[in-house]
């Protein structure tokens, strides 16, 4: 374990972070960070049921979409204050990841993918449905937009946003860390990679399975909900494939047994795909080369971008005897 | 010094054949104008941000891109989002935008406090005449006796989104009002649909006179012709919007002979509006193939920026740009073009952009209402006794 | 007098780790050898290595003449040299008669899989008992015996036997060694790998000790030592722990 | 409380036609170390399985643990009850190092706290004199005999009531037979009741006070290990010529 | 009464279509274990090819959906040799080879974007006109895939069952190193089962492009269908597979006659999840 040497690295990553805003004043570059974040979040927590323990959730992006549209709905519609409403995001997606835990518990792998992604059909089919309470396909807008005290975070340029960005991101990166640092954490490992022996171990395989979809989707939540009221819409494209595929991507590239590497992938993937966006005529090819890129990091070092970087640094293991 | 002319447009994803159009459409215009010699002393050069599945980061994300840049002068689109709320965003920044979709969703953000977007304006009228206007077409073909109903009765489908349910209800409304029975008013989830069948089945238990599809996508309005036609009811067939998309006729043939579909804000192509065909002329020059509605909306808005930059001649001035567009009342290719202050949408109707009526004869798009434009008469369709 | 197999200065390990240190061993034509040795030295690494599972990094393995240090595994099966690894779970979600049936996949083998199957039915009666059972859920010593069916499936021309007897009562494990002694006699030679040198000495002819990868000491059945002795031997590599 | 720590009443487990266990019925006093030995696919693993629920219950029949009827319990809460097992084929949490899966073991089995567990660790590596360089790495580096320890030294830190081994010696070397025998020596004195399948006879015979030989999924002989290898039958269907 | 018949034949039609969409990718799946995602992407390829070659061409239909077939194979193999081999001593197999095949997929939907643009193409039908079935109508080339689909699973069913050739398949997903010792060519089986699958795939793409239109993102409804068919169906085998193919075949059929399509998504999936509940294994996986 580089776990000393990696927090550090974490520390170090995070304050820097913290002092970009100060140099940063363009309000397009802080924008593309506020995403990132958000998209480190989704990818980071994710890893916790996907990575650690094994579930093969493909429902984590409608944990997200809950949290959008229950900030949206709370703040737009109930009048509730925005900054409660973001957090009322988590609630509701943990709720529905226990929901959808009941049935998952029970499945192994690749049905898990099955149900799991029937799960967000149907959340997608019941938001387009219900289109007086969600606005159907055409989404809701102008969600009410922070504020504090008298500050309003609206004409800043996004220096308020950047902060609250920054700080949900650090708050679940903790909660992860502290999470997998816990034996619980290391039990989600047994579980996902020796069913019976952990169950012979006093480990209930179920139990362990629901308590990581649940705690997977809370942060997960609160970020959408926080998405939400950035962009200040609500609308079904939170469901969709493109977005689905490219946390994935960040959870794969990151490594699936590491904390941190999803949120280092996230960051990365979120402004190389951002500086070929601005290429023209480059529109199709840029995702060809962000796939390829990818494939090439799994194939020298399918544990992920951490393990590439230990790679780097650390020497390897001497002979034994 | 060279103005920036931003393009937000899907160009890749479901939606990439309207996103290229529209990315022609403007890189045409800033052709024209800058082989005029540009305007005010300014060139212009044409940036696209592509807003691929329309995901709210993604089109907020392409927006800031183009806001973020001080050379950007105004940004045109045919649709970015499916909610428009990026037109908050121009707002603040007041970013000259001009939108040709979604008019329903303009109109509802801006009419609650036009005063603060001033620089935004939308090519597209309000939809409403879809829903009404069509019975009186009708009913007027009937009195001619240029087409014979064999009952009062319309069957409707409709797809999960804001503008096919909205027209399918609105219509549905209409007709009940004009004392016709509405035998079905189906709605069909959004997106690739593959069988019709299941309604059909429906419609040919109990055929209707008019069998009306407003699912705007032409793959699906293809699809639907062709499996109507493997055993077809004695009904006039209408569909929303599809049949002018270009590939339409290609992906149908004969098949398609004898529909009948409207159109707003689209090119009215017609003797008394030549402006229509001579833009659609210079867009089959520039890239041989023939445009949809699209790339000629956008060709017009970009030249509407061009006509108020001319009169307030500081690109920089972007209010009171904004403010000239809102005053333009010009003849383009989509008709008389001039906004309503209360919406900031075109105005629609004899003294605006005009609803048309077309019917598919043999390959052809033939506009038979309203008169002043018509260029041929409907034609009863051969499966129809 | 001719060589079968010969193995000179063989190294190979996983990833960073090695596990055989410069080994040499060889077998003579018609006899038979044993592997024994601590836990975790490399005798299944070795066997590995010369059924082309694991590349060596160095040194070279010969069968019959011919250089294999660098074949893979079907060109070695084809030649006829065979390995029934230790532990073996083969394949879960098959059948046991399948199982069988596909082991006779070299042409050699298939030519004669009709009469190879008899005689593995007859060896293991357990086995023709359940021909449709799934080999997960077979105990562990159906599995073993499994495992060697299709050994012998293989039409072996040497055949490496890892541990056979793993798990098998002691009665299966009379019958097995019966059987096996039955094997070499029909001419193929063996290399066995075993814990239990007494077993050992009552199939081959010489007995390897490795520890470390390296071969430490080397037995005949003449000089076979008493089981203090072998106790002692043990013990010394047990030291070096 | 009853002194019986296991009793077993005509438990059965039937796969579609096949009985692999049939009826078998007996009790294990507190404190005792009881051998079960029978040929291959006897049914001693499955007899294992529906003791622990690991991965399945009887098909029908009673087990009760100290008293208590457990035949109907999830697999983890009866071995957080103290009925420990480990498994025939080797198992192993291969992303964990060995001091991890001790620390999981000790903090869910045991429900220690994790500063009670790693005060534990280091004793349960010393019992089966682990080696101090492997326990930081990976489980699946590890070699087949330290998998093989690292699972008892898992079982037993939890301080279960009763250990059930199942052919812990297969693949052995001679001295490492002599250290387990020591181990499970020393683990019953301290007053863990063990229950230990095993088809290598000398230690089979050397540690168990009883000896269980079952057949074809019912007990064949059951009592005093070296009356019950003179068996007859027990001789005829499990060990064959020799002794 | 023919409202009935009419709803069990589109069931049929259904069930054919999606028996064919699931082939292939159950091939890999109940072989290798390897859910190859890009399987709609490349029945995308096999479409364009096969309309390429027979309407750019005009070589005509027959030659192009052959043309088709063979180009989706070879990129199959492709896939196999760059995007899942590496991985296959991975942990994670199933995790990343999930990824790089959704890598692929993107790749080449989007490459097809580039080279063929995104307006929609047709095939013309390869038996023109209509036929009747139970006094329903339906074209010819859809009652060709009612004939076609139970045929090639069938075939691939008898090969990876009766054969050795088949079997080795089966057996070098389950454990690579006992396949070796066995004298199986453990790559060359690997490429064989992906060839077959995506060459199934081209063909289901070929035929399915002159009932349905030619895009690059025409791959990923097939994807969804023949993904909840081969789960449903479970890891059991190929059999598993063609009957969840028609069972779903026909529930959707009703379900769009009873409740309408707009719920029947809503409905299916609802239904498949609750299946799940009380068969963990799928409909006809074993236990
Ligand atoms: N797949 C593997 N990856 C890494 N190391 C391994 C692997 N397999 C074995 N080893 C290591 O190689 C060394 C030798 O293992 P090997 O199985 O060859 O020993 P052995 O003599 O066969 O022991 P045993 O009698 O237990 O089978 C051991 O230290 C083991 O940890
Ligand atoms: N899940 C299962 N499905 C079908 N049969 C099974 C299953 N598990 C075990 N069996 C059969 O039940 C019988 C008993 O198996 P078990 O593993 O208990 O034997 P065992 O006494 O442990 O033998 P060994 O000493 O070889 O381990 C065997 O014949 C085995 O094939
Ligand atoms: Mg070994
Ligand atoms: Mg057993």
């Amino acid at each position: 374990m580089a776990n000393k040497r990696q927090l550090f690295a974490i520390a170090a990553l995070f304050a820097a972070l913290a002092f970009v805003p100060l140099f940063v004043t363009d309000s397009y570059i802080r924008h593309l960070f506020i995403i990132a974040f958000v998209y480190a979040v989704i990818a980071s927590n994710w890893n916790l049921s996907l990575g650690h323990c094994g579930v093969f959730n493909f429902g984590h992006l409608t944990f997200f979409g809950i949290g959008v549209y229950t900030a949206a709905i709370a703040s737009k519609t109930f009048g509730i204050n925005p900054w409660i409403a973001m957090l009322l995001g988590g609630g509701t997606a943990a709720l529905s990841a226990l929901l959808l835990a009941a049935p998952v518990a029970r499945l192994k792998g690749i049905y898990v993918v099955l149900v799991t992604f029937a799960f967000s059909q149907l959340a997608l089919q019941l938001v387009l449905s219900q289109s007086q309470i969600t606005g159907g396909a055409e989404g809701m807008v102008r969600l009410p937009f922070l504020q504090l005290g008298s500050y309003s975070f609206l004409k800043d340029f996004k220096f308020g946003y950047y902060y609250v960005g920054l700080l949900l991101l650090a708050l679940s990166c903790l909660f992860l860390a502290f999470l997998s640092n816990s034996s619980f954490g290391k039990s989600l490992k047994a579980v996902r990679d020796a069913e019976d022996y952990a169950a012979a171990r006093g480990i209930s395989v179920a139990r362990q399975r629901i308590l990581a979809l649940t705690l997977s989707a809370i942060f997960t939540g609160i970020a959408g909900g926080f998405y939400a009221i950035y962009l200040r819409v609500a609308s079904p494209e939170v469901f969709g494939f493109g977005t689905l595929s490219l946390a994935l991507s960040m959870v794969l590239i990151g490594g699936v047994n590491t904390v941190f590497g999803p949120v280092l992938a996230a960051l990365v993937l979120t402004f190389a795909t951002e500086a070929m966006a601005g290429l023209q005529g480059f529109e199709d090819a840029r995702f060809i080369v962000i796939a390829v890129a990818m494939i090439l990091v799994l194939r020298l070092a399918p544990e992920g971008l951490v393990d590439l970087l230990g790679k780097l640094r650390l020497p390897v293991r001497p002979a034994r005897t | 010094d060279v103005i920036k002319l931003g393009i937000l447009a899907p160009l890749t994803g479901p939606a990439a054949a309207d996103g290229q159009e529209m990315a022609n459409g403007v890189k045409l215009a800033v052709e024209d104008l800058n082989k005029a010699g540009g305007v005010a002393g300014h060139t212009f050069e044409a940036v696209v941000a592509d807003v691929g599945d329309a995901s709210a980061d993604k089109v907020a994300t392409a927006a800031e891109r183009l806001l973020g840049d001080q050379a950007t002068g105004a940004i045109f689109t045919g649709y970015a989002s499916t909610s428009n709320f990026e037109i908050d965003m121009m707002a603040e920044q007041d970013m000259i935008y001009l939108v040709s979709g979604n008019s329903q969703q303009t109109k509802d953000i801006v009419s609650a406090d036009p005063s603060r977007f001033s620089t935004v304006w939308s090519l597209t009228p309000s939809y409403d005449a879809y829903n009404t206007e069509i019975v009186p077409v009708i009913d007027e073909l009937a009195t001619s006796g240029k087409l014979k109903l064999p009952n009062k009765k319309v069957a409707l489908v409709a797809s999960d989104n804001p503008y096919s349910k909205g027209i399918a209800n609105g219509m549905a409304e209409a007709f009940k009002a004009d004392g016709w029975e509405v035998t079905q008013n189906d709605l069909l989830p959004f997106g690739e649909i593959n069988d019709w069948r299941g309604f059909l089945a429906k419609v040919r238990q109990d055929p209707p006179a008019l069998l009306i599809n407003t699912d705007y996508v032409s793959a699906n309005a293809a699809t639907f012709m062709r499996q109507f036609m493997e055993n077809p009811t004695n009904s006039l067939v209408f569909i929303q919007y599809a049949p002018s998309v270009p590939e339409f006729l290609e992906l149908t043939k004969e098949k398609s002979s004898g529909i009948v579909y409207n159109a707003l804000g689209g090119a009215v192509r017609a003797a008394s509006n030549p402006r229509a065909d001579e833009v659609i002329g210079k867009y089959k020059a520039a890239y041989n193939v023939e445009p949809g509605s699209y790339g000629v909306m956008l060709y017009e808005q970009v030249m509407l920026y061009a006509d108020a930059l001319g009169k307030v001649g500081d690109p920089s001035k972007r209010q009171e740009i904004g403010a000239e567009i809102g005053k333009a009342d010009k003849q383009t290719a989509m008709g008389r073009t001039r906004f309503d202050p209360a919406t900031h949408l075109a105005v629609q109707g004899k003294d605006g952009m005009p609803i048309q009526f077309y019917q598919i004869q043999d390959g052809n798009r033939v506009l038979f209402y309203p008169k002043e434009y018509a260029g041929g008469e409907f034609k009863q369709p051969v499966w129809m006794k | 007098m001719r060589r079968l197999l010969d193995i000179i200065g063989l190294q190979a390990g996983y990833g960073a780790s090695r596990v055989l240190n410069d080994l040499s061993l060889h077998i003579d034509e018609g006899e038979s050898i044993g592997l024994f040795g601590p836990n975790g030295h490399g005798k299944s690494t070795l066997l590995k290595a010369i059924s082309g599972l694991l590349r060596p990094t160095a040194g070279s393995i010969a069968f019959d003449g011919k250089d294999i240090t660098t074949q893979r595994p079907p060109s070695i099966v084809a030649a006829g040299l065979i390995h029934a690894p230790q532990g073996n779970t083969l394949f879960g979600n098959m059948r046991i008669a399948e199982t069988l049936e596909l082991a006779a996949f070299s042409k050699r083998a298939k030519a004669e899989a009709g009469r190879h199957l008899e005689e593995v039915y007859a060896l293991f009666p357990r086995l023709a008992e359940r021909k449709q059972q799934f080999a997960r859920t077979l105990s562990g010593g159906e599995r073993q015996m499994l495992s060697i069916g299709c050994a012998l499936m293989c039409a072996p021309r040497l055949l490496m036997l890892d541990e056979p007897t793993l798990g098998l009562s002691p009665r299966l494990k009379e019958e097995l060694a019966a059987a096996i002694a039955k094997i070499s006699k029909t001419g193929v030679p063996l290399i066995v790998v075993e814990q239990d040198v007494e077993f050992l000495l009552s199939l081959t002819d010489r007995l390897y000790m490795i520890e470390h990868g390296e071969v430490v000491r080397e037995i005949s059945s003449a000089n076979a030592p008493d089981h203090e002795e072998v106790m002692r031997l043990y013990f010394g590599a047990e030291g070096a722990h | 409380m009853s002194e019986n720590i296991l009793e077993i009443a005509g438990a059965c487990k039937f796969f579609g036609g096949l009985k692999a266990v049939n009826g078998v019925s007996f009790t294990v006093a507190r404190g005792e170390m009881l051998g079960i030995a029978g040929p291959n696919g006897s049914g001693k693993s499955t007899l294992f399985n529906l003791i622990t629920g690991v991965p399945f219950g009887p098909t029908s029949g009673e087990v009760r643990f100290m008293g208590e009827r457990i035949d109907r319990w999830p697999a983890h809460r009866i071995s957080r009850a103290g009925l420990v097992r480990t498994f025939q084929k080797d198992a192993e949490f291969p992303a964990l190092s060995a001091h991890d899966t001790l620390l999981v073991s000790a903090t869910y089995n045991g429900q220690l706290s994790r500063a009670q567990a790693e005060a534990r660790i280091d004793n349960a590596f010393r019992s089966v004199d682990f080696g101090q360089t492997r326990r930081s790495m990976p489980s699946r580096e590890l070699s087949v005999y330290e998998k093989k320890q690292l699972m008892i030294a898992s079982a037993l830190i939890s301080e279960p009531a009763l250990l059930m081994l199942d052919e812990p010696a297969s693949g052995l070397t001679k001295p490492e037979i002599q250290r387990l025998d020591d181990l499970l020596v020393a683990v019953n004195r301290s007053g863990v009741t063990v229950l230990l399948i095993e088809h290598v006879l000398s230690l089979l015979l050397s540690v168990s006070q009883r000896l269980i030989v079952l057949n074809q999924g019912s007990v064949l002989a059951a009592g005093d290990p070296h009356d019950v290898v003179k068996n007859p039958q027990v001789i005829e269907a499990y060990l064959g010529g020799r002794s | 009464m023919d409202a009935l018949l009419a709803t069990l034949v589109s069931g049929l039609v259904l069930g054919s279509l999606y028996a064919l969409m699931s082939s292939g990718l159950s091939l890999v799946w109940t072989t290798l274990g390897v859910f190859n995602f890009s399987h709609g992407a490349l029945m995308m390829v096999g479409a364009f090819v096969a309309w390429t070659v027979s309407e750019i061409l005009g070589l005509g239909p027959v030659t192009g959906i052959l043309s088709g077939t063979l180009a989706a194979g070879l990129i199959g193999i492709i896939i196999e040799r760059l995007l899942v081999r590496p991985f296959y001593s991975n942990r994670n197999m199933l995790l990343i080879t999930a990824m790089t095949t959704l890598a692929a997929m993107v790749i080449l939907e989007r490459g097809a974007q580039m080279i063929w643009g995104a307006r929609l193409k047709q095939l013309p039908r390869l038996i023109p006109g209509e036929v009747q079935i139970l006094g329903t109508t339906i074209s010819a080339h859809e009652a060709l895939l009612i004939v076609l689909a139970p045929l090639i699973l069938v075939a691939l069913w008898r090969f990876t069952v009766m054969t050795n050739r088949g079997r080795s398949l089966r057996a070098v997903g389950q454990n690579q190193d006992s396949a070796a010792l066995l004298g199986i060519d453990v790559p060359v089986a690997f490429a064989l089962a992906f060839g077959i699958s995506a060459a199934l795939a081209g063909l289901t793409g070929a035929l399915l492009g002159s009932i349905r239109f030619i895009t690059p993102t025409m791959g990923s409804e097939p994807l969804t269908k023949a993904m909840i068919v081969v789960i449903f169906g479970g890891l059991g085998n190929l059999g598993a597979t063609a009957g969840a193919a028609y069972l779903i075949g026909f529930i959707e059929a009703f379900l769009i006659f009873g409740l309408g399509l707009y719920w029947t998504p809503f409905v299916l999936f609802l239904l498949m999840i609750l299946v799940l509940l009380f068969r963990p294994n799928g409909v006809f996986g074993g236990k």
